[in-house]
């Protein structure tokens, strides 16, 4: 199979340096290749929408990229960074103009322009896609057998269809039921727990400016699948991250211990299961006590 | 207390429905907003009666709610009443919600007719509205900064009016007993005076006090003539 | 001391800036203050500015905001909505689109509030894309009343994209740094808390990879075209 | 005993029936009170008709063509029936036209006599009749037919034109509870109109639900997507004069507040009611009309183009409000009711 660009974005190649080993590592055991973009830019982070054209330099910089080493899909992890990229290869397809003055922009800074059609993907649902919950279960060597996880979605890994596609393409995962993480998760072994917000905002944009409101949010989300039993939240994107995992102290100084709720990657828990080792896991990088609770329920890395 | 207040709430709402005009003013609603849109009041507050009448059709708890100040802010002029498309009465739903929160001695309806106090007393007892005592800074805070200052000497300064001013200062003019008696007997017949017992109990006791008196001077001076 | 529009008995049913009331006021040796001086200013729409949209429109975001039909779907999912009940995608596009300017600046502290999950998006029946209008409807609040915008969220885009736009990189240590020097809470990076993460990401090599981070390749050039580009589109917008 | 068919009114299903009266080869006679053909549409010099929001004209005309040198059809204008006897097969009609009095003796009858706008004079708060600058549709559509909009008082382009849907519907105080159906798209389309004569106008459209059922759902999207025709919801109260402009007052329902708003133009979409034409027909022939005065079919899915009377056969906007095109396909299907009728009765 042909090798699909990988784009980890900034926060992957810093503070959550977990979600990018141990999902390069998990990859790697599905035999799916990856091939890391050279040079990269960030995304934007949805924070220049409203600067218009300017904004969509930057993820079409990174599509660019992509072409010029001679991939034709672009994956990415975050799903901010998705979004971002799916928004601009959504937009520049449709507006021509728009993609000229784009690239003019990209050119009169010596950068190249891009010309063809690059495909954007999410991990998960490339996961879901190229390998699947039957090889997921192949790899298997640590069944993560009575781990009860409740798989957290979030917002931009299918919303909104008009650039993801999602809820158009029927090949694509549900926007408002999504099911490919506890899919994979329950081919690894592990009992998925049902929890009311699964597809809820967390809040993640404004962690910094609006403490108040962050916290209410993931006080609903943890407390949420707690309630119905979850000893362990699954994530795909690094600013859900930031938002449940390192803010989660402060939605239990406001609403309570219903908050505390161990929060770890996808990736993470798929990498423990097929038994890879703990440089491709980090689960100890994770705050909210990730580590110690899958230690004491008997899983090594 | 709570359990008071469910209480109070469901009784007002029956209340309220069990009047024989409530059928005719609140028929049904389109929230086309014609009502309010010429509504005065609505120009200077969030009242809407558009919104009374979508609160009687929404339950008790949000006719409850418009029982301390909307139903207030309401000036009675039937605009409303006159252009609503399904010939609704949103004036006449607040007239009936006024009539119960006065029957209940509620507290808006207390603090709205604390002014009247005086002029209910000056009806009672003498037969007029208005007289020149009766224009306290505490009841009518509106009325003026000139007041405190009229109110001195006020006798004096009656004598000094050219034309002829009974000098009185406790009524206007005199009011014959007879045209008194029938004003008693229709205001406790209409049940006035229980209205007023239930919102200023002083105020019943002041005015029964004055009616004994002169009921009393009457019998004595009817006695004095055989 | 008397509490402004004490003796209006529908007290609540008035918004404070509709209450022409003098505290102290003497006139010709009398004193009519407060009470004696009360008076409601009329809360009356007294004309529509269309141009408002226009300007919206003109953002190169938010552009559909034309084919809002207030049918409030997008109210009914909002995230913001549900922790802060003023934060009404819906009657925000009513708002600009009538150009309700006196509605709008008393809710300029509230716009920012989105928190982009697109819900309002995904489920408009008609495309507006009410997410990317309620972005567009941010930047003209904040262009016409930076003043009332909470500093916190001033500070925070600020930083974000001069970090972008700066180094093409987003490196979320230094922003955070940046954040809280710009709110003059810098003494919070020095808190237990930080210290302890700090430490740790010291230790599990996280720091020297965020460090590490720096610019993305080639980017001075792209930053002077972009930079160019916004300064030109001030200009037209200002 | 006669064969042929008395057409009344000479609007849409009037003529509709006559022209396929003549496809069929039955004899008919067309009767029309007004000096001209066309109906209501024609009698106000209607601008565009919905769906296709071509000119009236230009809809109208072949209509017209289809009845003129029919063989065994004859038309006359400025004439109108005075009494009706007999019954079903052999009515006896006395018709006064320019030329005097006749009789003429019909097998079956066929009523559109249309419809007439509400009064708008009759809603008194909107000051129509009082100022010139309040139109209504009727008003306006002759306007639009104008190559350029003026307003009445001054003939100035109007700059801001408001309309005030629902005048004379759905309103108990003016005597008319039903929805008169058509008046929704026929503002977004004056609405339209009124943007692309003037793309700097700006137009607004005050309303309390959007009916522009069906197909038509497109008409108010287009107002509003590609005209940029605003929608306020609401009803207006009143409509006061101020400093040359018109003070329109209301509570905006979405927003909760006041609103008091100049504007240079406000066009009243008064809705529809049974004409006079349609009650004197009635009278004559003892027809049955429904609570709201349009007149009753005998069985609104059995026999929906048939009165209880027999041999009288209905077709158009008197039987309930409705666009023209509806009103074209009902009095084609009067007429095969009709033609099947007289048929029915020869076999005999």
């Amino acid at each position: 199979m042909s090798a699909v660009a990988y784009y980890p974005g900034c926060a992957l190649k810093s503070i959550d340096l977990a979600y990018d080993v141990s999902s390069v590592a998990v990859c790697r055991e599905l035999g799916l290749s990856l091939e890391e973009i050279r040079g990269y830019n960030c995304c934007g982070i949805g924070e220049l929408k409203s600067d218009g054209d300017v904004a969509y330099v930057l993820p079409t910089r990174i599509l660019a990229l992509a072409e010029g080493q001679n991939l034709g899909e672009v994956m990415a992890p975050c799903s901010v960074c998705y979004g971002e990229l799916a928004r601009a290869q959504s937009v520049l397809a449709q507006d021509a103009a728009r993609r000229g003055r784009v690239n003019g922009m990209l050119q009169a800074a010596g950068e190249r322009p891009y010309t063809r059609e690059v495909k954007v993907r999410h991990l998960l649902e490339y996961l879901y896609r190229e390998a699947g919950p039957e090889k997921v279960a192949a790899q298997v060597r640590q069944p993560l057998k009575g781990l009860r996880v409740a798989p957290y979605y979030g917002c931009l890994y299918t919303r909104p269809g008009w650039f993801t596609q999602a809820g158009r393409d029927p090949a694509l995962d549900n926007p408002e039921r999504p099911h490919f993480m506890a899919d994979l998760l329950d081919a690894a072994g592990a009992t998925v727990v049902d929890h009311p917000n699964q597809v809820s905002c967390c809040g993640g944009r404004n962690v910094v400016q609006d403490e108040e409101g962050t916290a209410l949010l993931d006080y609903r989300i943890l407390s949420g699948a707690k309630e119905e039993g979850a000893q362990v939240l699954a994530l795909i994107c690094p600013k859900c991250s930031g938002a449940l995992d390192i803010n989660q102290t402060k939605a239990i100084a406001r609403h309570g211990e219903g908050a505390r709720l161990p929060v770890v990657y996808l990736t993470q828990l798929l990498g423990l299961a097929f038994g890879l080792g703990r440089g491709q896991l980090r689960l100890g990088d994770m705050e909210s006590g990730a580590a110690a609770l899958l230690q004491a329920s008997g899983f090594r890395s | 207390m709570p359990d008071d207040k469910d209480r109070e709430k469901h009784e007002i709402f029956e209340e309220l429905r069990a009047d024989p005009r409530y059928h005719d003013f609140v028929r049904g609603c389109l929230n086309c907003g014609v009502c309010t849109g010429w509504c005065p009041s609505h120009r200077f507050f969030d009242y809407a009666p558009r919104i009374v009448i979508q609160n009687c059709l929404a339950g008790e708890d949000r006719v409850y709610g418009m029982m301390g100040e909307y139903i207030w802010a309401c000036a009675q002029c039937f605009s409303c009443a006159m252009v609503c498309p399904f010939n609704n009465n949103p004036g006449g739903v607040v007239a009936i919600l006024r009539e119960i929160a006065v029957r209940r001695g509620m507290m808006s309806a207390k603090r709205v007719l604390k002014p009247y106090s005086r002029v209910l007393l000056k009806v009672m007892t003498f037969g007029n509205q208005v007289s020149p005592d009766m224009i306290q800074p505490d009841f009518f805070p509106d009325w003026g900064p000139k007041i405190p200052w009229a109110q001195e000497d006020l006798e004096l300064k009656r004598q000094a009016i050219p034309v002829p001013t009974l000098r009185t200062v406790e009524s206007a003019w005199k009011v014959a007993e007879s045209t008194m008696n029938e004003l008693y007997t229709i205001n406790k017949e209409a049940g006035i005076f229980d209205l007023v017992e239930v919102n200023d109990p002083g105020l019943a006791e002041v005015i029964e006090d004055d009616v004994q008196d002169k009921v009393a001077a009457y019998l004595a001076e009817e006695a004095k003539k055989e | 001391m008397a509490v402004k529009g004490e003796g209006i008995v529908e007290r609540s049913l008035v918004e404070d800036d509709h209450i022409l009331e003098q505290e102290k006021l003497i006139i010709e040796g009398v004193d009519v203050s407060g009470r004696w001086n009360t008076f409601l200013a009329p809360r009356v729409q007294e004309d529509y500015t269309p141009s408002l949209e226009a300007e919206v429109r003109a953002l190169g975001v938010g552009e559909n905001i034309r084919r809002c039909w207030q049918c409030g779907m997008c109210t009914a999912s909002c995230t913001a909505n549900s922790v802060y009940p003023d934060f009404n995608p819906r009657h925000f596009i009513y708002l600009v689109k009538l150009g309700d300017v006196q509605r709008l600046a008393k809710l300029a502290d509230v716009v920012w509030r989105c928190v982009g999950c697109y819900k309002c998006s995904q489920r408009c029946p008609r495309e507006v894309n009410p997410a990317e209008v309620m972005e567009a409807i941010g930047v003209i609040v904040h262009r016409r009343w930076g003043e009332r915008v909470a500093r916190e969220e001033q500070v925070g885009t600020g930083a974000y994209k001069k970090q972008i736009y700066g180094t093409g990189r987003l490196n979320l240590a230094t922003l955070m740094a940046a954040d809280l020097r710009g709110l003059g809470r810098q003494r919070e990076l020095l808190s237990a808390e930080q210290m302890r993460i700090g430490m740790k990401m010291f230790r599990d090599s996280r720091l020297f990879h965020t460090l590490r981070l720096g610019r993305a390749p080639g980017w001075s050039r792209l930053r002077r075209v972009l930079e160019e580009h916004r300064r030109s589109r001030e200009e037209v917008h200002p | 005993m006669s064969e042929a068919v008395l057409i009344i009114g000479g609007g849409p299903a009037g003529l509709a029936a006559a022209a396929s009266l003549a496809d069929l080869g039955v004899e008919a006679v067309l009767v029309e009170k007004e000096p001209e053909l066309g109906g209501t549409p024609k009698k106000y010099a209607y601008s565009k008709l919905v769906p296709d929001l071509r000119p009236a004209q230009e809809t109208l005309a072949p209509l017209v063509q289809r009845v003129q040198g029919r063989e065994g059809l004859r038309v006359l204008t400025d004439a109108r029936p005075t009494a009706v006897s007999g019954k079903a097969g052999d009515f006896k009609v006395r018709l006064a036209g320019p030329a005097g009095e006749e009789e003429l003796s019909a097998g079956a009858i066929i009523v559109a006599t249309g419809f007439e706008h509400f009064d708008a004079r009759r809603d008194t708060k909107y000051g129509y009749g009082i100022y010139p600058d309040v139109v209504d549709i009727r008003d306006m559509e002759r306007m639009l037919s104008e190559p350029q909009l003026k307003r009445p008082s001054d003939g100035q382009v109007p700059q801001r034109v408001g309309f005030i849907l629902c005048v004379g519907s759905r309103d108990r105080m003016v005597g008319n509870t039903y929805c008169s159906r058509v008046c929704c798209s026929v503002c977004c389309v004056q609405a339209i109109e009124v943007k692309e004569k003037n793309p700097s106008a700006e137009v607004y459209i005050f309303y309390m639900d959007i009916r522009t059922y069906g197909l038509l759902e497109n008409l108010y999207w287009e107002a509003q997507e590609e005209h940029g025709v605003l929608f306020v919801k609401g009803r207006v109260g009143e409509i006061l004069p101020r400093d040359g402009q018109l003070m329109v007052k209301g509570e905006d329902t979405l927003l909760r507040g006041p609103f008091e708003v100049p504007f240079d133009l406000m066009v009243l979409a008064s809705g529809m009611e049974p004409g006079e034409g349609t009650v004197q027909v009635a009278e004559l022939l003892n027809l049955a009309r429904e609570p709201n005065g349009f007149l009753a079919p005998r069985d609104s899915h059995t026999a929906p183009l048939e009165a209880a009377v027999e041999g009288v056969f209905l077709a158009g906007a008197d039987l309930a409000p409705k666009f023209s095109d509806d009103a074209v396909a009902e009095g084609a299907g009067a007429a095969v009711r009709a033609a099947a009728f007289l048929r029915s009765r020869a076999g005999r």
